[in-house]
């Protein structure tokens, strides 16, 4: 892990508030899909670092992408950055996605909700390589108002699903309901999106008894597992800190669903 | 040029330390700063048994500052002598154990446990635990109660012990003074100020816990002043902290009477504050001619 | 919509007003903003004679905030009533005179003499003074000394008064209880931080006076709790402040339970402050459906 | 007195870490020689004005000039501030330079000290047209290091004197020094300085028995004469303030000498 000045490369809108960014960062050389970097803002009135996923990688351009969508004063900076300028980041941080228990025989589902979807497409990408041949996506979206940003990229590396709140477009619904509809088969479910979602992503996942890992979000503060401000409560003892708490940023942010109790 | 301080007959290479909570027991930021390099490791408080802590979310950003009300979620002493004590046995620091407990003898039995580790240096009590007993008063906004677990703890220690005061009381000397008389060998000062904060759209407290410490450089002005307070109401050396960021912020506060400094939560925004404070304390005397480090600890009255 | 609020019988046509001494009388503002839009207008403290105030420098920057050792200069009540008062008569708002003293006689006599102003709308008693009577102990920061103070007031207002408290002390309940049962009217909080600044190159306290008072967003999650402790203690309305500088903060306290909120020092940094809490306090209750903004006091419990 | 957004027109470096900048402001309109104007940073760490003299005006092209040097946060910000850039100002605040006085006749000196120079070049630039004929400049510097930032500029307007701190250039002094070395003669004198320089001045009138008006400065944070803030001690009661002490952003920032205790 790593803190330093990375600089802008490539800055776009995918859609409205939704930006993505690539950075060349020393970060690149060990980052996975899945696991996160913390971005400091320029301002002194703003200290704590922004989580945000890391949602693809050139390890070889030495080069990582962050898509986000503006929600407050980090998020808004960040959009706002031109090629050539730096920001200070330190990763990466968390576990990543667990691939390594994978054959190119599973089937993989991909559920990413709105700005949840990015982080898979690192991992998509990564799957393909990994000779993981039957990967499905399901990408959640508002709708209309929010544009179906990165769709057509997983396409490259996935059966794509649609769900809309609106039903604009694919299931009138919830990644969920667009499982259903579609029926489509799994052997492992990876997730990233909105607490309600993982929730329901939990139960589906225990109802067909197949295993489901989810990227959690929490308010974080250190993003190294000093601060423990980031925990999530689990159904064991957690190995570190000996209570039924595991640190996000840390032990996570991708956990299997049955262990965390959300 | 010495940058060298001594605390309690506890020899220090340089006066900045981490202040407890913001850099776990320095494993956590190992791979990235050189904890040989840190006067002292302050560890994250430790408890007779391991506390969850309390609910999310547990931190906050606020204007140059941040809350926190994570509640003291610690493994237990036993886990933390095991690990991250065996872990410090590693580097050539200070290590200080921040302890906490719901009561004077929760408190001791930590105390106790410690007694015979050989890499303890000191212990710092934190006394601005919420939930203790004491109808709810923590001990460190009444006196009395003060001195009560002081005593308690010094009866039983083998190390020098730091008292952590509470900022949230009406008058610091009269906190620092309760220390002393009832034995402390050190004080430590501050903790962080009660604070709150509102999601107005959610309705909310944005904290799970509704009230939370405010550290960071936002409180800095209050802190300098307590530490000055406190190090002229007493004889025994003051650790200063709150806000830190800088190596002049470091200075202001030895210049305001600390022996030594802690830097808290600036250590999440920059991963190497502590070594920029030990490198900027040395640029700054070798730029104003200071020998010595004591020449400028309490220097502005 | 209704954004009209009622303080002691006094009606305010928002909820909007200044932190005394961050706006003068008024005047020294009025090119830039139309004190008719404000709820109030508070004054800078007034004596009963001119006061010549600290030596500078008695301003300084702080992260996300300031410092200030005034030391309440002002002209003395003679001059306020014929000139400052004058002024105000002009303007279609509610005028809160805030009171500074010495000594319990000092107060008296200002309170006094406002009697018969008619355009005095409340009195806004700031017991957070230095330098005054009691062996240095101000009056904001002993519960005795508050309750008498408020009772020698009280028996020679005319208008309602609003006692203001000090964040210096343990508890904030316990202040607000004791002008509560020594009759006041309202309470107002908080004053500033008690602070201190050294300037490390020249070795010197950054105020001449050495201590200043923090005050800005940098305090504003310590005023919020404050606020909210203090509203929950007591039956009188609260006025909110410490660190507003946008409508989101206003409403931050009206939501802690403040029935009326000051802004102050950030008038210092956008002359139009009040006037963006008002507007935004207007849009905020139109996008979110609330008719009164009576339905968001103390609405976050 | 206005506060709003004022727009970086020109912007270049005088001399080692001391800049000019000229802005499109209204503030133009109503801006005299001598009064200041408040300037916020972009940071919300930072939020008191800082008070930064008007050296030069253009009224009908509605811009001011700004000349600082570089001390702290703020003024770096404006150092690097780039064409096309707006700053949030207010002003314009203060009383400015007495010039109704003075006629064609008037022997009118200029003394300014380092950083003190700059506003005293819009004043010149003003005896100019207001016909005043005999202008002496006394210009402060530090030397070599320093550089001697716009004294080619006063030579439009005034007959110009130097003294520098190391001797470099003109009289090796103060700028007193270089008043009594020339025997500079005047019936005013106009200051702008560092503190001993001013009350070097305040001596040097009182011999020679001539009206000296010097700029103050303090550390402000409101500039309209409402926090009380920025008071200097006064010979006679002032008037607004009815104690000895005068607001040197509102009765100020210049003063004559005599009245004020420095
Ligand atoms: C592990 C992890 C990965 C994330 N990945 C992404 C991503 O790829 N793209 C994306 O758009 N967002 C992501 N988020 C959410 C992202 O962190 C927040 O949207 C962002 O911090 C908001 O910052 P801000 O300054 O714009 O908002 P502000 O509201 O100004 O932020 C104030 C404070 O709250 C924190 N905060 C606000 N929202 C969140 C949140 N949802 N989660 C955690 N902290 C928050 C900020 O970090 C900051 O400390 C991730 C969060 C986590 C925990
Ligand atoms: C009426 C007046 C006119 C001035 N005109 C000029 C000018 O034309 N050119 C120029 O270079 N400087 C001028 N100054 C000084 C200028 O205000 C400071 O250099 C500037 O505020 C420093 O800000 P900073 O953020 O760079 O420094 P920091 O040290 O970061 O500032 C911290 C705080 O201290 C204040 N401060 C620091 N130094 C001074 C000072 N000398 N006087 C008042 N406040 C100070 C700042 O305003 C700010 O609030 C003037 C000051 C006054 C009072
Ligand atoms: C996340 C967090 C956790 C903390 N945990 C502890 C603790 O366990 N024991 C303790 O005595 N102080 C604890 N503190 C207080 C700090 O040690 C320090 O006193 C305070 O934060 C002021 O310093 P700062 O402003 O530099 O952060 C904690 C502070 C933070 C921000
Ligand atoms: C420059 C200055 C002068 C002040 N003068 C007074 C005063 O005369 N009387 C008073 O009761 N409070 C005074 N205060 C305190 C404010 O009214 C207010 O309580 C405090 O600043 C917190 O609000 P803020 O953070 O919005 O500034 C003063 C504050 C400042 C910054
Ligand atoms: S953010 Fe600090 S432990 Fe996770
Ligand atoms: S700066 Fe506020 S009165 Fe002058």
């Amino acid at each position: 892990m790593i803190q330093g000045l990375a600089v802008v490369k490539k800055s776009e809108r995918l859609a409205d508030g939704i930006y993505s960014i690539w950075l060349d960062t020393e970060i690149a050389k060990t980052a996975m899909p899945g696991q996160f970097v913390m971005v400091n803002t320029h301002s002194d009135a703003h200290l704590l670092g922004r989580p945000i996923s890391i949602s693809d990688i050139r390890k070889e351009a030495g080069q990582i992408r962050l898509v986000f969508r503006v929600v407050g004063y980090g998020s808004r900076e960040l959009s706002e950055a031109k090629v050539g300028d730096s920001f200070e980041l330190m990763g990466p941080m968390g576990n990543g996605f667990p691939v390594d228990k994978l054959s190119p025989e599973t089937k993989v589902l991909l559920m990413g909700g709105g700005i949840g979807a990015p982080p898979l497409l690192g991992l998509a990408n990564k799957l393909k390589k990994y000779g993981v041949e039957q990967v499905s996506a399901v990408l959640g979206y508002r709708g209309e108002t929010g544009g179906l940003f990165l769709a057509e990229d997983f396409k490259k590396f996935a059966n794509v699903y649609i769900a809309t709140d609106d039903g604009s477009s694919g299931t009138h619904g919830t990644v969920v309901d667009a499982v259903r509809e579609n029926d489509i088969q799994a052997d492992i479910i990876f997730a990233c999106g909105p607490m309600p979602m993982l929730s329901a992503i939990k139960k589906l996942a225990a109802e067909k008894g197949i295993s489901a890992y989810i990227s959690l979000e929490e308010r974080m503060a250190c993003g190294v597992g000093a601060c423990l401000g980031c925990v999530v409560k689990t159904k064991k003892v957690d190995g570190h800190s000996h209570v039924n708490n595991s640190r996000i940023c840390t032990e996570g942010p991708v956990f299997e669903a049955e262990e965390v109790e959300i | 040029m010495n940058t060298q301080v001594e605390i309690c007959g506890v020899k220090f290479k340089n006066p900045v330390m981490d202040a407890s909570g913001t850099f776990g027991s320095g494993i956590e930021y190992s791979e990235m700063v050189d904890l040989n390099r840190l006067g002292a490791i302050v560890t994250k408080g430790v408890a007779n048994v391991p506390w969850e802590g309390n609910p999310t979310p547990r931190v906050t950003e606020t204007p140059s500052g941040m809350m926190n009300a994570i509640g003291l979620q610690n493994p237990g002493i036993d886990v933390f002598v095991e690990r991250d004590l065996k872990f410090l046995e590693n580097y050539d620091t200070n290590v200080i154990v921040n302890v906490c407990g719901r009561s004077i003898e929760d408190y001791v039995e930590v105390v106790e446990r410690l007694g015979d580790e050989k890499k303890v240096s000191m212990l710092e009590i934190n006394v601005s635990c919420p939930n203790v007993k004491h109808g709810g008063i923590a001990f460190g906004t009444d006196p009395h109660a003060l001195e009560e677990i002081t005593k308690a703890v010094k009866a039983k220690a083998k190390q020098p012990v730091i008292m952590k005061l509470s900022p949230n009381v009406t008058s610091i000397p009269d906190m620092a003074k309760a220390a002393e008389a009832a034995g402390a060998d050190a004080i430590s000062l501050i903790n962080t100020l009660t604070a709150m904060k509102i999601d107005i759209y959610r309705k909310k407290f944005v904290l799970a816990n509704k009230t939370g410490g405010l550290s960071g450089p936002a409180i800095r002005p209050v802190a300098v002043r307590m530490v000055y307070e406190a190090s002229h109401a007493v004889k025994i050396p003051v650790i200063g902290m709150g806000g830190i960021a800088t190596a002049e912020d470091a200075i202001e506060f030895l210049m305001a009477g600390a022996t030594a400094v802690a830097v808290g939560m600036y250590n999440f925004h920059r991963s190497s504050a502590m070594i920029d404070c030990i490198e900027g304390i040395e640029k700054f005397m070798k730029q104003t001619g200071i020998q010595d480090i004591k020449e400028i600890i309490g220097c502005v009255v």
